[in-house]
């Protein structure tokens, strides 16, 4: 019978189960095509429970040690939930017939997903990691496609599917390498199992990388990215060029840092190199990008690898750098993203030309722009900067200095594309007059982006100790 | 030699052979009777390691599972373009080139795993423990793995249906 | 028969399914290819558990097979849809999104 | 309670730039006379500064501090010594007159000013940090406005594609203001970039968890950590420092920038290039100074005249005054490189004068733009019969530029001769002088071209400079001369600040 | 501070005061004539203190720190009030003092702001001259030196409308500055050895023979480079005769009378030091004559009234050079003084003549004596003095030069002096028989100038004659040459203006026919091509100073700038082309998934530990 403990560990999964269950009830009970008002009630059932998520304390293990409810997966889930509030935020005033008739489908498919990522912060056994990342990337694929009317939208939903699926089977082929190297399914064992001599622990660990690998989108596994984020719903496409990536991070410390001790810098090399290719490529085909949203695909791509210069780092503050780099570019990303979103909504294009002259037409959305871009080009007083600091730091720290310096100059390179939008909305003259119109949800939504990022770009330290205390005992 | 080695050596044959033919034949729906062959032959594996359970479970719910949709979706594709449901391949060798490179690199680690690990005694039928296992400490996977399927019918019927 | 031989045998496999994957145009064709690695997947934590003598495979086997219908599921699901919209499930003709 | 003086300078023009920002829209006398005001304020405090800085007791001071991260040793530390004082003051001195000299700015002028003033306090906050990462931070804010300042109110060139890299320029639209912005900006951040992972290096390897200034200075690295640390803040400040071969960005950003941003820009933030290399460079890692001089004073001397032969080759009135500035900067950087007491005054003060001056020259550049609506001086001439008074200033700036005493140009280059001469390459000097002398070709022919000659009708109309812009160049006009007649007024404090300094790198 | 200080300050700040009265306020200096009242006050108040000095004949010395450094000063400004300083003090102030009124008048017709400019830039030249006089280092000196140069720019600019007097302006400036690097570059190596730029220190150094300096003849001769940019030596002499481009009044003030005198005036000051290089001073002695003659020769070919006096002051600086260089600085500075009153004179008269006719060109004048006596009479006093007539002021100095070249053993620059004795003789009386007498053209009505330039004139006169005598009477600072020095050197005077009798005034040789003669073929070509020298240093200017910085302009722009693009268009093309790797197909994505696998396996084989 589950005790209270249990019920201490798994409150936010049964919170959120609850709420799964009563968008589904809301679903079959509405009458009529209009079935928004399910997205209402799961925004306010995700803003409850990131309410509530802000009061969960650390649990101890459960399940015979599979599930643990400690800092970092607290830590998580609490981005994941303000993640997922503000990606329904936004999609909320979405007009879009399809959205409209099945936002049931929609909110459901999102939920369960987010439901996977809350598993998977939290798991420590081979097979529920499984399960749980299968539970987060099968829905993704559905929700990449939703726009099942559009031609770019199924064939994003296929393309993400078809690589998803290999990478999940690489994935398990992996992890069977690795249950079979040590003969359980529990990360604690296996991250007491001697790492390197083990060649059949080395293949599974390798190969389950690779799965990993794809998730989080570096280079080379990366290549669903633009494709997906470009003919996807951008609401969504905040939210999954955020939300999955930082269940992929968790997975990847759980998996390959927590409680491997030294045993961690072994892999250092390897993401290392990984990084600087994910860095290089991402930001260099950034550069000829004309449509908004796959410039921003790529520099999402490019960001990947700045946190994986954290996960090189392989160290305590490593970790936590990557976590506070995941906030920022939370608020950051999905804010441009959002941005986006609002200009294509009234100018119909997302290329970058529909950016000209923003700062004439709506100086505070552009405004708004260039605080999301100076925070993803890492320039100071805006959340991005720190972020960047904090993994060079960690990576210097560990002895990385080539690492960090490869970083910090391509950030140059991921600049120019940047200032290119910023040249749009600043420099060049508005084409049309009259200002943006944007919905009050999805306004709201940028709104909190904004206050996200200036918010951590001036007082970064709480978010910074937070991450530091919750990675500590990873190590 | 044992009626083990024996009986591998055939299957391997069998499922290589079957596998090689799902991926190198043109004709779709061939390509999926070879996959069926492959997946029994997969089962008759687990029958060699002693998993009548899991052999049961291929059969029935993988092999028979996946072949009714795929052959629903090949009728039902093929109904829809009304031709021959051939197909073709592409950059052959480029494929098997990294094909191979991807297996000599596991074979690469898998050379390194000493010969001689023995086979553990057998303890009777696993099923029974399974069933345990699966309600006991992997009652939350299991939970989430009805999530899974639920959703993932759900996303499925979104797509499938034809309305709107 | 060694581990060794098991495992190299669902590696061929997975290579196999990996080429499938890699080289047929059609969809559904390469919807088979993912099949036979997840297949892989399968002999091999098969083949561990019998030989550590271990429940865990077994239990990790159920869960994989269970996923792969379910992932075939979405998939097919997904080439009808796009076979819908574009009239094709060549994989090779879908490059709308490139660059 | 001690007023925060330094504070209080650094964030006067960032306050400014707010007011302009939320009550001043569609006021552009309000904007201005903000700007003023608040400029004003750091003028005025400057001066105070400067006044009651106490040059017996030299070191820092006028000292704050307020912890701002205390686990990573992060802190809001400010101080001035001898060095930071005087470039306090020139940077109160340009951007004060900076702010009349571009009076007539009438296109988005609530957002020019505020940006103007923004990057200031940048300005301001290097000089007076004591912090590295805060140093660091500032710099940064000193960098980013300049971005929009030259790509929204800047002007485009025109230069051919040729050469065996025509096919580049095309590519990059060498010329355009939107070039020289994206240009100068990323080059900029490129050199942060290797600041930034040399502070980390000092950071990691002083173990003090302190980015102090004042901490890490009584931190010995070793011989190798010196080497490179020193290498990469003399490429990373060296490209704001314009040093040879990474200048490039210089004269395209310089020439499309709009006046007040050239004054700034070639006065000031240039400077803090070469303040970030005496300062972090030479301050922290004395061994690494001592075994990379050779390199610094090389491309120095490189800058002088490579800088002054391409001055004198640019057709374009711009240009020329940008590559006077590569060519000063080298003067700058040589001294430096010298490490002697008058090879480091000499690089301060021409750190100072060639501030002022390059200030003076931009402001003239631009008032004559704008009257004349050209930049080619091949179709120029005969202004000084109707701009008798810009022609009188020009010349002064010419002279200082050319090192003629009783400007301060000339203490500069004197002092930097005298150091090349008692340093460890003595040869040095000669390509220094050899620059002054190439400086007054190309600087009197400019002036020859420009000012004199018979007076072409077409520019009868043009008239004398007015009001406002006055103040900027009776202001650095006199700052010139007066620290020309009387260097003493900088280098009694400038010395308080080289002899600790080089103590600790000929002492070590 | 006592008298012996302030004083001299005094004499130093009055034309400062006034140029920065005439600077700041702006209504002041558009008066123009006002202007030139201020100035001429200052100067005139100047000239009394400098005469006040002068009688008083004191020696003191003052310095103040001018560049602070921890131990002790770098640089120091003072005053250094001796014999020297004082000569100067009064031919400056005095000099001045007349060329500024004479000025008045000689620019009249000038706009009142010109006329404010011009007499601002007089102050500043006053000012400017007076404190090189009164250096006490090396460093002062320096810094007087560059500002006379600048007057010197500004005053031949002054008509900066002209073409032709802006390319001499820059031209002055830079072949001046060409020889001041070799100063700058000298006092720093002398700082860098003695750390000190004092002549009182340097010169106790000298005299203790403790300024055993390893290069010290180099240093000494880089010094001397600076002289012979200002002194207009050869070779850097070409800048001079452009110079007249600038009024009249500038000439004989500053291309004559005294800031052509500076370079004089720092190897007289330095003497002590130069003594210590022999080899120096013989090349100094050597390049004197050299010039002297080399001047004369070019001279005697001119047209052009003022060059043919911007010449002759070339060959006179020539002989003072010679005399330092010789080792006999008093007869070198006594010429200096001298030639000082005379050349000023003759520039003068030269003015008011060009002021009457219009035009430089002394083949286009001719019969002036009769239509303007007082200037012809002055004119002719200055020649005789300047061929070395006595009992005028120039045959003593130019005597005791003479003397002294001969008693220092230097045959060869001894002949060259005696030589251009007879050329000065010839060049100067041909400009006076061409100018003042023969046949008259018929344009214009020239006429004495007004008493604001006759004044000026009869005051310079009488003092050529006055000091003439007073030298004749006693001999100050002369040297006893040998007793044919005397009746020699006057034989070659006669000779030289009996020539030009003959040529000019009576025509009885022909000069077109004594020109085509060897050996004055040569020369005559020679020096109407001015020896090439300002061919030579235009091709060098254009054919190499401004093709190599065009080429390292072309090359900054094109190559060092070009990598930087090709750089950055490389990124650019280079995420164009890797995006091609985005191939839309999605199999080619997994290919990307497979290769991503390979690689982590190759990687964790390989990657060096």
């Amino acid at each position: 019978m589950p005790g209270p403990d249990v019920v201490r560990a798994f409150v936010l999964e049964i919170g959120l189960g609850a709420l799964l269950l009563l968008v589904f009830v809301a679903n079959l009970g509405i009458r009529g095509a209009d079935r928004r008002v399910v997205g209402w009630i799961a925004s306010w059932g995700v803003l409850v429970l990131a309410f509530t998520s802000f009061l969960v304390r650390p649990a101890p293990p459960a399940l015979d040690g599979m599930f643990v409810q400690d800092g970092l997966a607290i830590f998580a889930k609490r981005l994941f939930l303000v993640a997922t509030f503000i990606g329904l935020l936004a999609s909320l005033g979405n007009a879009q017939p399809a959205f409209v008739r099945r936002a049931g489908e929609y909110h459901l498919l999102i939920l369960s997903s987010l439901l996977g990522m809350f598993v998977l912060a939290s798991a420590r056994d081979l097979i529920l990691l499984f399960v749980a990342f299968e539970l987060m990337s099968i829905p993704l694929y559905v929700l990449s496609g939703f726009l099942k009317r559009q031609e770019e939208a199924v064939e994003a939903a296929l393309k993400f599917f078809l690589v998803g699926s290999v990478s999940s089977a690489v994935l398990a082929y992996g992890l069977s390498f690795v249950y079979g190297a040590v003969r359980s399914t529990n990360l604690a064992t296996v991250a007491r199992a001697s790492a390197a001599t083990e060649p059949l622990l080395a293949l599974g660990l390798l190969a389950a990388f690779a799965g990993f690998a794809f998730k989080i989108a570096a280079f080379p596994f990366h290549m669903w990215v633009p494709d997906t984020y470009e003919a996807a719903s951008t609401p969504f496409v905040a939210w999954l060029s955020v939300a999955p990536k930082a269940a992929g991070f968790v997975a990847l410390f759980r998996v390959y840092l927590e409680g491997v001790g030294d045993r961690a810098a072994t892999w250092m090399p390897l993401v290392a190199g990984l990084a600087t290719l994910t860095i290089v490529a991402g930001n260099l085909m950034a550069l000829p990008q004309q449509n908004t949203k796959r410039l921003l695909a790529y520099s999402g791509i490019a960001h990947i690898g700045y946190m994986l210069v954290g996960f090189a780092a392989a160290s305590a503050s490593g970790v936590a750098m990557v976590l506070f780099y995941l906030v920022t570019y939370v608020f950051g990303n999905m804010g441009a993203f959002l941005v986006v979103e609002a200009v294509a909504r009234s100018e119909g294009s997302e290329a970058t030309t529909a950016f000209r002259g923003l700062a004439q037409r709506s100086p505070l959305l552009a405004l708004a722009m260039l605080i999301f871009l100076l925070s993803l080009g890492g320039i100071p007083f805006v959340a991005g900067f720190w972020a960047k600091l904090y993994v060079f730091w960690a990576a210097a720290s560990a002895g990385l200095y080539w690492l960090v310096l490869v970083g910090a100059v391509l950030t140059v390179v991921a600049l120019f594309y940047y200032l290119v939008v910023a040249k749009r909305m600043y420099i060049e003259p508005p084409e049309r007059p009259g200002r943006v119109q944007v919905s009050a949800t999805l306004a709201l939504a940028v709104l909190l982006c904004v206050g996200g990022v200036v918010v951590l770009g001036v007082y970064p330290k709480p978010l910074v100790m937070a991450a530091l205390r919750v990675s500590a005992p990873l190590f | 030699m044992t009626l083990e080695t024996a009986g591998f050596w055939v299957v391997a044959v069998v499922l290589l052979a079957s596998s090689l033919a799902v991926v190198l034949t043109p004709n779709l729906f061939h390509a999926v009777l070879y996959l069926a062959a492959a997946l029994v032959a997969t089962g008759v594996v687990f029958l060699l390691l002693d998993s009548p359970f899991l052999f049961a479970v291929q059969l029935l719910l993988y092999a028979v599972g996946v072949m009714a949709i795929v052959v629903f979706a090949i009728m039902l594709t093929e109904r829809l373009v009304g031709e021959r449901i051939t197909q073709t391949s592409r950059h052959l060798v480029n494929g098997g080139v990294v094909a191979a490179g991807v297996f000599i690199g596991i074979a690469g680690f898998l050379i390194r795993v000493p010969r001689s690990l023995p086979r553990a005694p057998l303890v009777g039928d696993a099923t029974p423990a399974l069933g345990r296992a699966l309600v006991g400490p992997f009652a939350l996977t299991l939970e989430l793995l009805g999530v899974l399927l639920v959703v993932a019918l759900l996303g499925a019927l979104y797509f499938a249906r034809a309305d709107e | 028969m060694s581990l060794t031989a098991y495992l190299t045998l669902a590696a061929l496999v997975f290579a196999i399914g990996l080429f499938g994957v890699l080289t047929r145009r059609n969809a559904i064709g390469i919807l088979l290819g993912i099949e036979l690695m997840f297949n892989a997947v399968n002999i091999n934590l098969v083949a561990f558990a019998r030989f550590h003598g271990d429940l865990l495979g077994l239990v990790f086997t159920l869960f994989t097979i269970a996923i792969t219908v379910a992932e075939v599921a979405v998939g097919l699901a997904i080439v009808i849809v796009i076979f819908r919209v574009r009239r094709t499930v060549e994989a090779d003709r879908l490059d709308l999104l490139r660059g | 309670m001690t007023v925060p003086v330094l504070s209080l300078i650094t964030w006067s023009p960032f306050a400014g730039a707010l007011l302009i920002m939320f009550t001043a829209r569609y006021r552009p006398l309000a904007v201005r006379l903000i700007a003023v005001a608040t400029t004003g304020v750091s003028m005025v405090g400057a001066l105070w500064l400067y006044a009651v800085y106490d040059r017996d007791a030299a070191g820092f001071q006028f000292y704050e501090k307020v912890p701002l991260v205390p686990p990573l040793g992060i802190s809001y530390e400010l101080g001035v010594d001898g060095i930071s004082l005087l470039l306090v003051l020139l940077t109160a001195v340009i951007i004060f007159a900076g702010v009349f000299a571009s009076w007539t700015v009438t296109v988005r002028s609530q957002e020019f000013y505020a940006l103007l003033l923004a990057l200031v306090t940048g300005v301001f906050g290097v000089f007076v940090a004591l912090d590295l990462f805060v140093f660091f931070l500032f710099y940064e804010l000193a960098v980013l406005p300049m971005y929009l300042l030259i790509g929204v109110w800047g002007s485009s060139g025109e230069i051919r594609p040729r050469g065996i890299f025509a096919w580049a320029y095309r590519e990059t639209g060498v010329g355009t203001k939107e070039y020289a912005a994206m240009k100068l900006t990323l080059y900029l951040l490129f050199g942060s970039a290797f600041i930034l992972v040399g502070i980390f290096a000092l950071y990691v390897n002083a173990g003090a968890s302190s980015f102090s200034f004042v901490d890490l200075e009584g931190v010995s690295f070793a011989p190798a950590v010196q080497r490179w640390v020193f290498l990469a803040f003399y490429v990373g400040f060296g490209v704001l420092a314009g040093i040879w071969p990474l200048h490039t960005w210089s004269p395209d950003g310089h020439a499309s920038a709009p006046t007040a941003v050239s004054m700034l820009h070639a006065g000031v933030l240039m400077k803090l290039g070469a303040y970030g290399v005496v300062r972090l460079g030479m301050g922290l890692l004395p061994s690494g100074a001592v075994e990379l001089a050779w390199l610094m004073g090389t491309i120095a001397c490189v800058n002088i005249v490579y800088g002054a032969l391409s001055a004198m080759a640019q057709t374009d009135l711009k240009y020329v005054i940008a590559y006077s500035s590569v060519s000063h900067m080298g003067i700058v950087m040589l001294g430096a490189a010298t490490l002697t007491e008058t090879g480091l005054n000499g690089s301060v003060f021409q750190m100072f004068a060639h501030g002022v001056m390059t200030g003076l020259f931009f402001a003239l550049v631009g008032l004559v733009y704008e009257k004349a609506h050209s930049r080619e001086i091949g179709k120029m001439g005969g202004f000084g019969a109707v701009m008798p008074g810009i022609a009188t200033a020009f010349t002064m700036g010419s002279l200082s530029s050319l090192g003629l005493p009783a400007t301060a140009g000339f203490i500069a280059e004197l002092l930097t001769f005298l150091g090349a001469w008692r340093s460890d390459h003595r040869w040095w000097l000669f390509p220094a002088v050899a620059g002054t002398f190439l400086t007054a070709v190309y600087v009197l022919r400019v002036a020859k071209q420009i000012f004199w000659g018979p007076p072409s009708p077409h520019f009868q109309h043009l008239e004398d400079a007015r009001g406002p812009e006055w103040v900027a160049l009776v202001l650095l006009v006199t700052v010139l001369v007066l620290f020309g007649m009387v260097p003493g007024l900088a280098i009694a404090p400038v010395d308080t600040a080289t002899l600790p300094l080089l103590a600790r790198i000929v002492g070590f | 501070m006592d008298a012996t200080v302030w004083l001299p300050v005094l004499v130093l700040g009055l034309p400062f005061a006034s140029f920065v009265l005439l600077a700041v306020v702006a209504p002041l200096r558009r008066a123009g004539r006002a202007a030139g009242a201020v100035s001429i006050a200052a100067i005139a108040a100047a000239f009394l203190g400098a005469v006040l000095v002068w009688s008083v004949g004191f020696t003191r010395e003052a310095t103040w720190t001018w560049i602070p450094a921890d131990d002790g000063p770098t640089a120091t400004v003072g005053v250094l009030v001796d014999p020297l300083a004082n000569a100067m003090l009064v031919l400056v102030t005095l000099v001045s003092l007349l060329v500024q009124i004479y000025s008045l008048a000689y620019l009249h017709d000038e706009r009142p702001p010109s006329l404010g400019r011009y007499y601002t830039f007089q102050s500043l030249f006053a000012f400017s001259m007076l404190g090189l006089v009164l250096s006490p280092s090396f460093i002062q000196m320096f810094v007087f030196w560059e500002l006379v140069g600048l007057c010197s720019y500004l005053l031949i600019g002054y008509w900066y409308a002209r073409p032709t007097a802006a390319r001499a302006a820059v031209k002055a400036f830079w072949i001046t500055k060409l020889g001041d690097l070799g100063f700058v570059i000298g006092i720093v190596m002398l700082w860098a050895a003695t750390d000190t730029f004092e002549f009182r220190v340097l010169f106790a150094l000298a005299q203790e023979h403790a300024l055993a300096i390893e290069g010290l003849g180099t240093i000494m001769f880089l010094i001397y480079l600076g002289a012979v940019g200002k002194s207009a030596q050869f070779p850097l002499h070409v800048w001079l005769p452009d110079a007249m481009e600038g009024p009249t009044p500038v000439s004989a003030l500053i291309h004559a009378a005294t800031m052509v005198t500076a370079g004089v005036f720092m190897v007289t000051r330095a003497q002590p030091l130069f003594a210590l290089v022999p080899d120096v001073l013989a090349l100094i002695g050597w390049v004197g004559a050299f010039t002297a003659l080399l001047a004369a020769t070019m001279a005697c070919v001119e047209s052009d009234i003022k060059r043919v006096l911007a010449y002759s002051t070339v060959s006179q600086l020539g002989y003072m050079m010679a005399a330092a260089g010789a080792g006999a600085p008093d007869a070198g500075f006594l010429h200096l003084l001298t030639h000082g009153l005379f050349k000023a004179l003759l520039f003068l008269g030269a003015g008011a003549v060009i002021h009457a006719v219009g035009t430089n060109d002394i083949f286009r004048m001719g019969g002036l004596f009769r239509a303007m006596p007082q200037t012809g009479v002055v004119f002719i006093v200055g020649t005789l003095a300047l061929a070395g007539f006595p009992p005028l002021a120039g045959f003593f100095s130019k005597e005791a030069i003479l003397a002294g070249v001969w008693e220092a053993d230097m045959t060869g620059p001894f002949l060259m002096l005696a030589l251009t004795v007879l050329l000065t003789a010839f060049y100067m009386f041909r400009v006076v028989f061409l100018t003042f007498f023969g046949r008259a053209p018929a344009a214009g009505h020239p006429h004495d100038p007004s008493w604001t330039m006759r004044a000026p004139l009869w005051v310079l006169a009488a003092l050529t004659v006055l000091v003439g005598l007073r030298l004749a009477l006693g001999d100050v600072g002369a040297h006893h040459g040998p007793g044919w020095l005397a009746p020699l050197s006057v034989a070659a005077a006669l000779g030289g203006i009996a020539l030009a009798w003959a040529t000019y005034q009576r025509g009885v040789v022909d000069p077109g026919g004594l020109a085509a003669t060897f050996p004055f073929s040569v020369v005559d070509l020679l020096a109407r091509r001015r020896y090439g020298l300002d061919t030579l240093y235009a091709g060098l200017y254009r054919g190499f100073l401004l093709s190599f910085s065009r080429l390292i302009g072309w090359i900054d722009r094109y190559l060092v700038d070009g990598v930087l693009n090709f750089l950055s268009a490389w990124t650019l093309r280079g995420g164009d082309l890797l995006r091609h790797i985005q191939s839309g197909h999605a199999q080619d994505y997994v290919y990307g998934v497979a290769f991503g696998v390979l690689l982590l396996f190759v990687w964790s084989q390989w990657w060096p530990r």
